[in-house]
């Protein structure tokens, strides 16, 4: 059993080996990359689903704010947008957090006619807000808005955005799991979906926060870059082809701080899932009503998980920003982002770390390399027709082939490993 | 002696691919007769009936109902060759309403049988009155009620009960085990497992004691009361 | 030990507990009884947290436990089995077990990580603990085997295991009878009598079986319809014309009691 | 005469276009919450097996407008709908002989069913796009609007027009003629309850004598029907795109689930409630209020509560104050 | 070794995804231009020039990523026309463009930020910025006497630059903007939009989104409702679907594409014939961006990104004799002549600043069904 284990990840490693001679390393490498990224957001759903059975289907939301972590932290602030607004803004976020606090507070009060002093509590925290909100955020809009427009981040090193990322994905998930955590199965799918879309319209139109739709480019890279390592002339001289080194080796450089990230967290999980712990949140998604009469907070133990897995893909958010170079809000689609690591997290083998992160590296890899495949499997197909319509028909739908190979690889792969291929023990 | 009416018959299997639990196990049943399965937790007396059932495969012996081999029939042809089953656990439908399950005991039947449901409201009163109500909010004895109730619908030719009694207060136990009797009484054979092992022995035709999936004792259910060893082990003394 | 004030449980306008009022001595080993639906096991739902009351008190040695959530109950020394068996199905039978206890190290994170040498101390402990309550209840060979692959009977079994890991205070067994071999039911009637004396716990039992409430229990109550109906000793009880009119009946059962 | 502007304003802007949205919606989560009713898992092929039954509708509908037939003032599509859900069954049929079927046989969790779904849904999608292409299909014919803006100023004689369109109309009466027919089917006929008992109990299903592959070959059917006539009612009042049918699988899931999954009826509700959330919250009233109210009353900017970028996330808001004071659903949904 | 038989560039667009539906016709503009060349035999002395096509989706910066690394890496491609969304783009040109020193000339990427990035001269584009566009598109409207419009946009920064810098015009010159509201692409109802658009009024409903896109389905809801009949539609609208979805409906309505007085788009047109539909929006932009990279070849004598890249400029921009669609051939054979060339090409390129096209437009206006060509700005 161990050794078929063991032999998955020999054939994942041989899939890159093979592309690195067939294709190129630099391919082979920034497939790495990303699948260890894709791995490491695997185990964090695999925490959740895998161990706690919480479904969790907003994903996408998490590494979003992930990547807006990036932008707040590494980009350097921009000065004028700041004494333009910083004030208005903060002193607006301030008025909104002292309402809602208050309308909770009011509420758990248990009150008679409660129900109207929140709502006339939050009317007029809402219009307290605009008042303050909307001319601060005119005004940092207006600053050199077709390159910034925005307040900017902290001008921190990149790497500390990736705890920030955490610890961004960590608050979001707090609150979502105080108030949606009660809800079962697609249930709380459903609602988790929807507040990763809520989370990506506030990234989208909040143009003061991080330039919204109109994407922060040129992050600072936590590494020399390849174009520096070509100008730097020492390196340039110590390879017959600087472009080809410089290029692998920034991402052999990924490579190396991702597998350390990737390790660690194995590391920790799999301590966490062999103690007692990890007994208490399996008998916790085997049998809730049974935990609870056996001593258990089931309640609290999801948050930890939902806050803990959901940690995880921020940080993940953060790492594929920082490789990225930037934050696109638009590229942030459910289906790549958040069904995508369902699927790996499935298809590896829900509930074993290491099934999840063989998904992870497996999925990615397929997402990527389909294309070619698919390309060549319709090349072949068609090979022996004649010339003519249906045939040129049928070449330039050869781009389609990527979703649908991609989708027959993972029939095939579940079918003969409907539990996925490493499964729980 | 003639081939009984169903018997399981040498019996040797287990779940999926997971070690044999019955071995070599033997159970009959003829008509206006009750057969009494008894025998402590985990002897396979519910994997013996499932067996039975079809719902197990069979590595080594065979079923014969009514004079058919039935070995390599799915369950569903056994319930339309007439064959009645109320499982141990997870034997009713939870949200559909009480009614509703009956009707489902029903299902294969294509006459009319507002006269059957008639009955079995008779014998169960408190299901009337709840005839309407999910019976996944029912209490365990009345879940206990539905599925037995479910399975005389069936009007089956042999009627096949996995503890039925299990949980049902004594004043409904008693009503149970006549209604059995009568039913046995028209000549419909039964086959059913007991914990509530004296009261079915008392009444049983022919009674088998499984331990470690293997018949360890068998005989009528008088001959096994008065067996102090197996009074002893299994029985409660 | 504890008291029950005038419960009522309502499903919808389905009255389940309709004004249910009882005292459960400290040591005692009460029984509860009555017709399917009477409302036994809302009533334990409702005591043991699993439900809150349309209305009425809960108390425990004197304080309020009304509406508190079942896990704290527990580490209050309250536990419950489940009428129908609550195993965690894709745990080991001994993994069912050793997840009992409550304040284990290891259920911290953070200790997980760090306090590896004194968990497995405990574990060490916890799996003799848990190795012993297998014993007793015959089922030492299923330790390794999964608890959702065992018998109906088995899985009861194990359902009375788990309350025998931990010191209770309180024992509520919803019919851990049911679907038990007899000569098994009496081994555990006996385990249940221990406990009570030299432990010191106490009891509320569930069961349709006389023979084993006439074992153990005294007092028993009856109720019916979601009130309490009859209070006494069991032949008390059994002479209640409205117990035998709702409950007992005067089947072959009784007539065999009677003459037994 | 304002106050009657102001209410036609409001009809045709938010009224007939959120009843129709709602009902195209609610067919669709009819045919999301069946599978997860009967078959118990959420299927992420359903926004691609409606591409697929459109298609095979636009095909046909083409078909026969190069014969010369047509329904006079109702759009063709209507005559090739019984062919294009001929064609959708066949293919629902086959994928669930030669995919579900193992997966349902080896008793997977229903997580597994949801992923094995989603490889479906990308063979689907590929193949839809193989067979007609990515782009916007037009097959839309016959009489476009029962009343439009236009003509209803003209006979009214009022500022504001109203616009019905014979797609929207269908839509609606559709739906509803659906839904009451799924209603009796589930609940009154033997076979619709033998699909119930198998969604509750698979294996004593099977001890009553229900035969298990008939119900989900049923329940497949049914779905194929529902999807092919959602996609073409929703392709008649927009158009047909392969893209937006996958993105509606959004909207179908949050409908099915605000009304309760494996709930006919929530699927209608939720399909509506979602429906009119997402047009009322972003509405603009302004027009609306300067008709209705005094002239000095009159708004000077556009009274909308929020900008129509947040239309998703508000829709998603509603979603979720819905599922925190009934957590599964309107109309108490199933969840496994 | 400049004599290449084989040049191989890259094709790389959102074949799926958001804008699948406008990528084919993109794809085929540059190949036909590579077809052009190849079958010229001109360029370096008959290289054949071979398209190698990836998929860049159009949202999924990964994949993008990995498609270009693809392309540049184990393809061993000279150059690379695309990519297509901005954000893509971005991530294409900072990860593998640059690195690798592989000129890239997007034909449809607008968003002004691309301009600042670091692109070591390497990154192009061929349709203009939408900067230069809102300026346009308000002289027009403004000389035909509209006073106040509504506004729409779709959701990225194509659409949100567009409408912005639009707006920021607009109210300078004295209009008014009564709302400025953005539209989700690829969703199914556009209703609520229509409904807070008809609600703000205006003379004209300005659509700055996708022509088979949200685009589409607010004219439709527009029109159906009656909340507006006359539009006015930049570049990303224009299209032949436009004329076909809704036909006479829209007479009356305005738009501009980028394009000049030049021959160039009906020499494009022509060129194409019904190969493929030449009237959606950035096939011209497409074809323009691979003829560019093959005459910089040519120019430079090599089909090194690193030695060519200097030379896109230069046979883009003026002086030199104009080369119109179609004319490859004649362009290859007068650089290797030694003759400037001026590429007029489809839109009339003419690369201005850090590698921008600067855009001239040609003025739509809808007549009896039928797209009329009113002028140029
Ligand atoms: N969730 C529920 N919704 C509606 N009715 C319920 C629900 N739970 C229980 N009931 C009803 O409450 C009544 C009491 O049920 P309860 O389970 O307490 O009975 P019981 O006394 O334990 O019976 P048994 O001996 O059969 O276990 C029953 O009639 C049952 O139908
Ligand atoms: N689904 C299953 N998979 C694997 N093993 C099983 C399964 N069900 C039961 N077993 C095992 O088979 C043996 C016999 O079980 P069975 O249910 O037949 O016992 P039983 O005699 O009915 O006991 P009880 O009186 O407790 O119901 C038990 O040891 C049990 O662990
Ligand atoms: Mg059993
Ligand atoms: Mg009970």
């Amino acid at each position: 059993m161990k050794m078929r284990d063991a032999g998955l990840f020999a054939l994942v490693a041989a899939l890159l080996v093979l592309t690195g001679m067939m294709q190129s390393w630099n391919l082979a490498l920034q497939i790495l990359n990303m699948g260890l990224i894709s791995a490491i957001m695997a185990l964090g759903v695999n925490l959740q689903w895998g161990f706690a059975g919480l479904f969790n289907v907003g994903v996408m939301g998490f590494v979003a704010l992930g990547g807006l972590a990036v932008a707040l932290t590494a980009m350097p602030p921009v000065g004028d947008a700041w004494r333009a607004g910083g004030l208005g803004v903060f002193s607006a976020l301030i008025v909104a957090a002292v309402a809602i606090t208050l309308a909770v507070v009011i509420w758990r009060k248990r009150l008679p006619a409660r129900g109207w002093l929140v709502a006339a509590v939050l009317l007029v925290g809402f219009i307290l807000y605009r008042e303050l909100f909307d001319p601060a955020r005119d005004a940092i809009e207006a600053v050199n808005p077709a390159l910034q427009g925005n307040l900017g981040g902290l001008g921190l090193p990149v790497l500390f955005s990736w705890p920030v990322g955490g610890l961004l994905a960590a608050g979001a998930a707090w609150l979502i799991g105080k108030t949606a955590l009660g809800l079962r199965s697609d249930y709380l799918a459903i609602a988790t979906l929807g507040i990763a879309e809520i989370i990506l319209a506030v990234m989208k139109n909040e143009d003061w926060l991080a330039r919204g739709v109109k994407n922060v480019i040129g992050v600072p890279s936590p590494l020399p870059t390849a174009v520096e390592l070509q100008e730097n002339a020492g390196f340039a001289a110590r390879f017959a082809d600087p472009i080809t080194a410089s290029t692998i080796g920034v991402k052999l450089g990924y490579a190396v701080l991702f597998a350390v990230v990737l390790i660690a967290l194995i590391v920790l999980m799999q301590l966490a899932l062999k103690s007692p712990w990890g007994r208490m949140v399996r008998a916790i998604r085997d049998n809730e009503t049974a935990a609870e009469a056996m001593g258990k907070d089931v309640t609290r133990r999801h948050l930890q998980i939902f806050i803990l897995g959901s940690a995880i893909c921020g940080l993940a958010g953060a790492m594929m920003t920082t490789l990225d170079g930037q934050l696109v809000p638009g590229t942030y689609q459910p289906l790549r982002f958040t069904f995508l690591i369902w699927v790996m997290v499935i298809v590896g083998g829900s509930g074993n770390n290491f099934g999840a992160v063989l998904g992870g590296m497996l999925i990615w890899f397929l997402w990527v390399q389909v294309e070619p495949v698919g390309a060549w499997l319709i090349g072949a197909l068609t090979s022996g027709l004649p010339e003519g319509a249906f045939k040129d028909h049928l070449m330039d739908s050869a781009a389609y082939m990527r979703l649908f190979t991609m989708g027959l690889v993972m029939l095939l792969v579940l079918r003969f490993s409907p539990r996925g291929l490493i499964p729980e023990r | 002696m003639a081939e009984p009416f169903l018997i399981g018959e040498a019996m040797t299997g287990g779940y999926g691919r997971g070690p044999d639990i019955l071995h070599d196990c033997t159970i009959s049943v003829d008509p206006g007769q009750i057969a009494v399965i008894v025998g402590p937790n985990g002897a396979g007396k519910s994997t013996g009936m499932k067996a039975i059932f079809g719902m197990l495969n069979l590595r080594k012996g065979r079923v014969v109902l009514d004079g058919d081999d039935i070995t390599d029939l799915s369950p569903q042809d056994r319930v339309r060759r007439g064959m009645g089953f109320v499982p141990q656990v997870n034997n009713i439908f939870p949200s559909m309403s009480v009614e509703e399950n009956l009707e489902m005991g029903a299902f294969i039947r294509n006459d009319d049988f507002s006269s059957t449901m008639a009955q079995v409201y008779d014998l169960f009163p408190i299901l009337k009155d709840k005839r309407h109500q999910a019976a996944g909010e029912l209490s365990g004895g009345q879940r206990q009620q539905v599925a037995v109730g479910r399975a005389l619908m069936t009007q089956p030719k042999v009627l096949m009960l996995d503890e039925p009694t299990a949980g049902v207060s004594p004043i409904v136990m008693d009503e149970l085990f006549d209604r059995i009797i009568e039913i046995a009484r028209t000549g419909l054979p039964v086959l059913m497992v007991e914990q509530n092992a004296r009261q079915a022995l008392e009444i049983a035709d022919r009674a088998y004691v499984l331990v470690q999936g293997a018949n360890a004792h068998t005989g009528t259910g008088k001959e096994l009361l008065a067996d102090d060893e197996v009074r002893r082990s299994f029985l409660g003394g | 030990m504890i008291v029950v004030d005038d419960i009522h449980k309502h499903f919808g306008g389905f009255r389940a507990v309709d004004g249910a009022s009882l005292t459960i001595r400290e040591g005692s080993i009460t029984g509860l009884i009555g017709p399917n639906g009477a409302g036994k096991t809302t009533l334990f739902n409702v005591i043991a947290g699993h439900l809150k009351p349309t209305s009425g008190r809960v108390t425990m040695g004197g304080e309020d436990i009304t509406g508190l959530p079942p896990h704290e109950l527990f580490h209050k020394g309250l536990l419950r089995t489940f009428q129908i068996a609550h195993e965690f199905h894709s745990m080991t039978v001994r993994e069912n077990l050793m997840m009992v206890p409550g304040d284990q190290t290891g259920e911290t994170l953070v200790n997980a990580w760090l306090k590896r040498r004194q968990i497995a101390r405990e574990e060490e402990a916890l799996r003799r603990k848990a190795d012993e309550v297998l014993e007793f209840l015959t089922i030492s060979h299923l330790a390794d085997e999964k608890a959702g692959n065992l018998s109906g009977g088995q899985k009861k079994l194990l359902e009375l295991g788990r309350t025998m890991m931990v010191d209770a205070k309180i024992v509520f067994l919803d019919e851990v009878g049911a679907g038990v071999n007899r000569t098994l039911l009496m081994t555990i009637a006996d385990a249940i009598l221990r406990l009570n004396k030299e432990r010191g716990y106490t009891f509320v039992v569930i069961e349709h079986d006389m023979d084993f409430i006439g074992k153990l229990c005294d007092p028993v109550i009856c109720m019916a319809e979601g009130k309490v109906l009859a209070e006494g000793t069991l032949d008390e009880i059994k002479a209640n014309e409205q117990v035998i009119e709702a409950y007992l009946g005067t089947g072959l059962k009784n007539k065999e009691m009677a003459n037994g | 005469m304002d106050l009657l502007n102001a209410f036609v304003a409001l009809s045709n802007f938010v009224l007939v276009p959120a009843l129709a949205y709602g009902a195209q919606l609610a067919l669709g989560a009819l045919g999301v919450t069946l599978i997860y009713g009967i078959l118990r898992f959420s299927n992420f092929a359903h926004g691609d097996t409606m591409a697929f039954g459109t298609m095979a509708v636009v095909l046909f509908t083409w078909l026969f407008q190069s014969w010369g037939i047509n329904l006079g003032p109702l759009p063709t599509a209507l005559l090739a709908l019984p062919f294009g859900i001929v064609i959708c069954m066949g293919l629902v049929l086959l994928t669930d002989r030669y995919i579900y079927r193992f997966y349902r046989a080896q008793k997977v969790k229903p997580v597994v069913l949801v992923i094995v779904s989603m490889g479906v849904m990308f063979v689907t999608n590929g193949l839809v796009r193989f067979i007609i292409g990515p782009d916007d299909q037009r097959f839309a014919d016959g009489e476009r609007f029962l009343i439009s803006a236009r003509t209803f100023k003209e006979m009214t004689g009022l500022d504001e027009g109203l616009a019905i369109k014979t797609g929207q109309a269908l839509t609606v009466v559709i739906a509803v003629i659906a839904v009451a027919l799924l209603f009796w089917f589930l609940n009154r006929t033997r076979t619709g309850k033998s699909m119930r008992a198998y969604s509750d109990n698979e294996d004593l299903a099977l001890l009553s004598g229900i035969n298990p592959e008939k119900v989900v070959m049923v329940t497949w059917l049914i779905v194929a029907a529902l999807a092919t006539l959602a996609g073409t009612l929703y392709g008649l009042d927009k158009s047909f795109k392969p893209f937006t049918y996958f993105q509606l699988l959004l909207p179908f899931f949050a409908a099915a689930i605000v009304g309760g999954l494996g709930s006919p009826i929530g699927a209608i509700v939720g399909g509506f409630v979602i429906a009119f959330s997402e047009v009322l919250i972003t509405y603009a009233w302004k027009k609306v209020l300067t008709y209705a109210l005094p002239e000095t009353l009159a708004p000077d900017g556009l009274a909308q509560l929020l900008s129509t970028d947040y239309k998703f996330a508000v829709s998603f808001v509603i979603l979720l104050v819905v599922l925190l004071f009934r957590p599964t659903g309107l109309f108490k949904g199933k969840s496994v | 070794e400049s004599h290449a038989s084989e040049v191989k560039l890259g094709v790389i667009l959102g074949f799926t995804g958001p804008i699948e539906s406008l990528t084919q016709a993109m794809a085929a503009g540059a190949e036909l231009a590579m077809s052009e060349v190849t079958e010229s035999g001109a360029l370096l002395g008959g290289a054949k020039v071979t398209p190698v096509r990836a998929d860049s989706t159009c949202v999924d910066a990964g994949a993008a990523t990995a498609a270009a690394e693809r392309l540049v890496t184990a393809e061993g491609v000279k150059g690379i026309m695309g990519a297509d969304c901005s954000g893509v783009t971005g991530a294409v040109l900072t990860n593998v463009a640059v690195p690798n020193g592989m000129v890239m000339i997007s034909p449809s990427a607008t968003s002004p930020g691309l301009s600042e990035a670091e692109d070591n001269g390497l990154f192009f584009r061929t349709a203009p910025s939408d900067a230069r566009q809102g300026v346009v598109m308000t002289e027009g409207l403004i000389g035909m006497g509209v006073k106040s419009v509504a506004v729409t946009y779709t959701n990225n920064d194509y659409g949100k630059g567009l409408a912005d810098s639009f707006q920021q015009a607009f109210e300078a010159a004295g209009g008014e903007v009564t709302i400025s509201a953005a539209h989700e692409d690829g969703k199914a109802d556009y209703s609520a939009e229509v409904g807070a658009l008809a609600s703000a009024g205006g003379d004209l409903l300005v659509v700055a989104g996708y022509v088979d896109q949200g685009g589409a389905g607010i004219v439709r809801g527009s029109l159906d409702t009656g909340a507006f009949d006359r539009f006015h539609f930049p570049d990303g609208m224009i299209g032949a679907a436009l004329e076909e979805n809704f036909g006479s409906e829209l007479d009356g309505s305005t738009g501009q594409v980028p394009g000049t007085d030049s021959p160039g788009a009906a020499k494009f047109a022509e060129v194409v014939g019904d190969k493929f539909d030449v009237s959606g929006p950035y096939t011209g932009e497409s074809y323009d961006a691979a003829a560019l990279i093959l005459l910089a070849m040519q120019a430079a004598g090599s089909v090194e990104p690193g030695d060519y890249k200097s030379k896109v400029e230069m046979v883009a921009n003026a002086p030199g004799e104009k080369i119109y669609p179609g004319e490859l051939a004649k362009a290859l054979e007068l650089i290797a002549a030694g003759t400037d060339i001026d590429y007029v090409g489809a839109t009339d390129v003419e690369l201005i600043g850090p590698g921008e096209a600067s855009g001239s437009f040609r003025e739509i206006k809808f007549e009896g069904g039928k797209m009329t060509t009113t002028g140029y700005r």
